[in-house]
């Protein structure tokens, strides 16, 4: 097709919300390395390289339309175990994933103390995440707090579960955000199951985002397929957080294309339907489609973006499983502020 | 009588009481259809259905609270906390509720609830998959806490906390559950609460251990007595609380030596109990220190397998610190 | 007035919620019994004779009219430190009440463990409170998953404050409640303050019942100095509840006519018109002219009420005060259940 | 210099540090306007607004959560407990998350945080307005623990408590805030975590306490010297954790003797570590068994000042221990 006819194509597609191909290309791509990365440590896991995997395949779509509103380097966020495209949107590293991956001293989000998937790094405003779910809002409040005492202009922005957002800590964070009209973004990424409980015995109503107006402020469900929709809805959110309007829920339904984790036999709980119509649900080869209708996306550059994702998760997890191990003698380090008595 | 794995013990010890006792009811995150994380309770949904077999939202502290209300009216709750490291969003209901309905109501209630949680390290769980969390437990009144150690105490045990009308905190240990097998009994027999265990007789030093650490502890005594011809007897204690004092006391007293095992961190950890009471009460038979061997006092288990091995204690460990007090 | 006169204006008010002349005179009795002898531990407490009072005073009207709807000695209560009139209503004595202001051996709340209002008694379904605020709620779940695992057709209801409405506990039992459509009624009493901490900085909404949406159960505002229609919507919501309907959340607009408790000074943090307003509000006079207009409660009556709750109060006071206190070897009993090992 | 309580040292701290630096806020229940319950924080909010002194809502884990959140991006959080026994529906945001985020992030964020909790019985408090909660917390590795017991080290060490750049939980005594006056400097003063005091010289038994039981050990020591003619050493640790084991071991091997006093209940209370560490590195000094005076293992204080008076810990008991101690 000419490059005229692509050209109004993609002003088409892109002033919807606001974003150029390139931001559109970029996304994409992404959305694609983070599949791909994730795809890899399957294959490592199964092969006995990489003692546990849990993914983010199926949320990448709603991860990186959200958070490609968000202000890397500015901006804090507080991932959760399957918040891989979110953090690689942020500014990690498929690298830096796959050092967490293989626990290897250079790892960034903890030396190799924690499991796979429990992103953090200080360089890029990420905050180091736990394993109990839900606690993290509760981080993310206090960063929005301290945003607001010191003027900085940053919004922070947290991820989680369904399940997890039934913790009580979500609702003390989100009456506290709340209240203070604090710059918060609270990102349900809701698949359905918290690992075999399905959704009608986690939740009272089919959309979590129904809780918001109890707290008085917007709630919003996207499609988490439509990763333009995250976006828009995310570019709304940190609008209103930057104003001074408070926190958004938004609820992104999205869909869970893996076991819970590689310890886990999804088969047991989910029927072969199920099963099916998840697969159906995939972002990724939507947005691939989406672009290419819309000439933003052409054969070579889709076949380049492949190509050059091929050689990154290559390069990530050959030179991360090559990275030494962390030594015992580190382990005593890092209780306190080194200097500080401990 | 069968030989059965320690999670198989458990599981028979579920399905008998709540075949035996209609107000028995499970609950817990993903104990239903796909039978717990560790299929503890693999079965149990099929057999007695949803009204008995509950898979709960993800929140502990709702796990425990409604297992204090469901217990108050009526019915026999086993709460499963998927992993012990995840019972601390309801430490609130169970410290400050849970134990002290009995005394705060002068004894016009009553709570018979078990809450089950599978704990320890040494599985690759890093910080958060593999804590020790007795000494939260065992410091306060109003809790009994048991920490099985072989298939035959395990569903021993279960069933007489289950019966108790007291709130028991059921510590399994994730790692016995594939890894031990021993002979268990069809059907009932008796292990009552608070009654400690000699594993194995000796003369020169007692080492004090429970859960993981006792199988260590029998395995270091095996290896200092062929390679030192040191003579160290074993008490496995099973009940943390109420403590076995008798038990726990005759054997110091015989031997005049006292070593603690723990995998939890030393600092503050269950043993320390252990230790003051030993250290007060069997005094002048003690001819060494009371020593302790402990997790090291950083947060939690690394992930790393090198971090992992740094962290936890072992048959090695043990057996070097048996050699030092015998020297002694 | 003529019998035939009042009889009339009788029928009149009662047939709108269906409730007796003796019914309604037995709703005021209690509240105003409640209220005098709240009145009375404060001179007590200033008399030196009694350490700590915490009040029910402003919050009575509500209580009665919802515990109304009730079945005492077969539905469950989970009182708070408040609900003096709640659980005169449900079957304690006014001798119970002040066996706990005394702290006596023989308080059925405690034996005089705890500090007053720490309502409880096993005889009436009243299950033992504690302090932390905002626990109550999953014992009441609880007992109410009983009542459906053993089809016992039981009601649980529990009461809080506005404030410790924000606990996280509150979002998990109504989560679990909601999603097994258990018997289960939440009251909160919302008075405008946490201590001195108005509603405004421990809400984001004027009203906790906008909460309810979120978990899909009924959320109503009543006014708190309306009797009957607290009682209206209590019945509603028990009548739901045994219908296998479901919980619903009551928040009742209440007033605080005291400090927050005998240790607190509001005059710090309420202003002169604020105090004057809350005074205005309580449900006392309202529902006493209510029940006079309609010619149920006539002067005499009243007179005689009036007089027979004094000299229960009296009793209660005196007879409690001359009771024996604790023994010390009884501080021992009930870690564990007796002949259970300690 | 003037003689202030141990409350108008706190609120003095508090204020001067806030005055230093703008990065400082308080938060908690009722800490603005009010001032807090004990008026620790009273005049705060006059002087530096609400920004910096928020009333929270009643909602813990939010007060350690946010507080989380806060220091890790630029502020010092100095958040309130209103009572020690309302900390644990936040026991999971302080063990679980502010304890380990230095640890779990490999040394990349740090939490400059404190956190002010009142604690301790004998106010008519009863079961929930009573409690001393620090064996909970030094038992976990990353938090540090504070009992100050004078006007003079309140001040100093919440000074050092809210400059230190890791998580400080700071516990006081609720019957100290008006019972004790001292000489406390206006401004300045080094007094760093981590060191006990020799409060007492003595050569037959040493007495270990802190906080409020600093004072009846204190008040037993002149007891049982007067009476009894028995000499025996104070130390007063005041950091719980880190521990300063060099002044606790120097003071037993030389009396020989051991007695550790504290108000929670006994067993496996702080005491405890105390008594193994002292079991285990200074046997070969002991003469007499490492003994315990501390609370009942009941849940908790009750509220009948009979009942009250059977649980508390007082200087009568104290030097009961001390006598039969020093007649071993
Ligand atoms: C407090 C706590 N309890 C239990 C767990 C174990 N666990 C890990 S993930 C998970 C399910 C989470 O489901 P959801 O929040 O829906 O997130 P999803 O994995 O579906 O993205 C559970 C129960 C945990 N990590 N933390
Ligand atoms: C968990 C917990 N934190 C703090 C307190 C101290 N406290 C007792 S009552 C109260 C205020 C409660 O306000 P609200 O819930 O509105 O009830 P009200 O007293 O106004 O009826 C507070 C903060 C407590 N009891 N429990
Ligand atoms: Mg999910
Ligand atoms: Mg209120």
């Amino acid at each position: 097709m000419s490059d005229a006819v692509s050209d109004q194509r993609q002003r088409h597609l892109g002033d919807g919300v606001g974003l150029t191909d390139e931001q559109l290309l970029g996304m994409y791509r992404t959305i694609a390395l983070a599949r791909a990365l994730d795809q890899r440590m399957w294959v490592l896991n199964r092969a006995g390289r990489a003692a546990f995997v849990i993914s983010g395949q199926g949320h990448e779509g709603a991860q990186v339309g959200i958070v490609a509103a968000l202000r890397p380097g500015h901006d804090w966020m507080v991932p959760y175990y399957r918040s891989i495209a979110a953090v690689l949107a942020f500014g990690m590293s498929p690298r830096d994933v796959m050092l967490g991956q293989f626990g290897k001293a250079a790892d960034p989000s903890s030396g190799g103390r924690q499991m796979p998937a429990h992103y953090g790094h200080a360089g890029h405003n990420i905050l180091t995440s736990s394993s109990p779910v839900g606690t993290q809002i509760l981080h993310a409040a206090g960063i929005a707090l301290a945003a607001r005492v010191r003027d900085t202009d940053q919004v922070a922005i947290t991820f989680m579960g369904e399940g997890s957002s039934n913790q009580g800590d979500v609702h003390e964070g989100l009456n506290f955000a709340a209240i203070h009209r604090l710059p918060l973004i609270l990102v349900v990424e809701n698949n359905g199951y918290s690992i075999s409980v399905p959704a009608e015995k986690e939740l009272a109503r089919p959309d979590v985002a129904d809780r918001a107006s109890g707290y008085g402020i917007p709630g919003v469900v996207v499609d988490g397929a439509d990763v333009l929709g995250a976006y828009a809805a995310a570019r709304t959110a940190v609008d209103r957080a930057r104003a001074g309007d408070g926190p958004t829920l938004i609820e992104a339904k999205v869909t869970r294309l893996t076991s819970h984790s590689s310890d886990d036999q999804e088969s047991k709980y989910r029927s072969p339907e199920d099963l099916a119509a998840a697969k159906a649900r995939d972002p990724l080869p939507r947005f691939r489609e989406q672009l290419a209708r819309a000439g933003v996306l052409v054969p070579e550059r889709e076949r380049e973006l492949a190509d050059e994702i091929a050689s990154v998760v290559d390069d990530a997890a050959d030179w991360a499983e090559a990275q030494p191990d962390p030594t015992p003698d580190s382990a005593l380090r890092h209780v306190f502020a080194e200097g500080g008595e401990a | 009588m069968a030989r059965k794995t320690f999670i198989e013990a458990i599981r028979e010890g579920l399905a008998e009481e709540m075949r035996r006792d209609p107000s028995i009811v499970v609950l817990g995150e993903d104990v239903g259809v796909k039978g717990g994380v560790f299929l503890a309770t693999d079965g149990l949904y099929a057999e007695f259905g949803e009204r008995r077999v509950i898979d709960t939202p993800l929140t502990e502290s709702m796990i425990i609270g409604t297992s204090i209300g469901a217990a108050v009216n009526g019915l026999r709750p086993v709460a499963e906390i998927q992993f012990a490291d995840f019972i601390f969003p309801g430490f609130n209901q169970l410290v400050q509720e849970a134990a002290r309905i009995r005394y705060r109501s002068n004894g016009a209630f009553g709570l018979p609830m078990t809450i089950r949680a599978p704990y320890g390290g040494g599985i690759h769980g890093a910080l958060y998959h593999s804590q020790s969390i007795e000494a939260f437990f065992t410091h306060v009144p109003g809790l009994k806490v048991v920490v099985p150690s072989t298939p035959y105490d395990a569903k021993g045990l279960l069933r007489s906390s289950i019966r108790d009308d007291d709130p028991v905190l059921f510590l399994e240990h994730k790692k016995l559950y594939r890894s031990v097998r021993g002979e268990v009994p069809d059907g009932e027999y008796d292990m009552p609460l608070g009654r400690a265990a000699v594993t194995r007789v000796g003369r020169q030093v007692t080492v004090v251990a429970y859960g993981m650490m006792a199988h260590y502890a029998l395995e270091a005594a095996d290896r200092v007595e062929q390679e030192d011809g040191i003579s160290a007897e074993v008490v496995d204690l099973r009940t943390l609380r109420p403590l076995d004092r008798e038990t726990l006391l005759a054997s110091v007293r015989k031997t005049g030596k006292c070593l603690i095992v723990y995998e939890d961190n030393r600092f503050g950890g269950y043993g320390a109990e252990i230790a003051a009471i030993v250290a007060e009460e069997a005094f002048d038979f003690l001819d060494g220190p009371v020593t302790r061997v402990a997790g090291p006092d950083v947060p939690a288990v690394p992930y790393s397998h090198v971090l992992e091995d740094w962290f936890m204690v072992n048959p090695a460990k043990i057996a070097d610190a048996i050699r030092a007090l015998a020297a002694y």
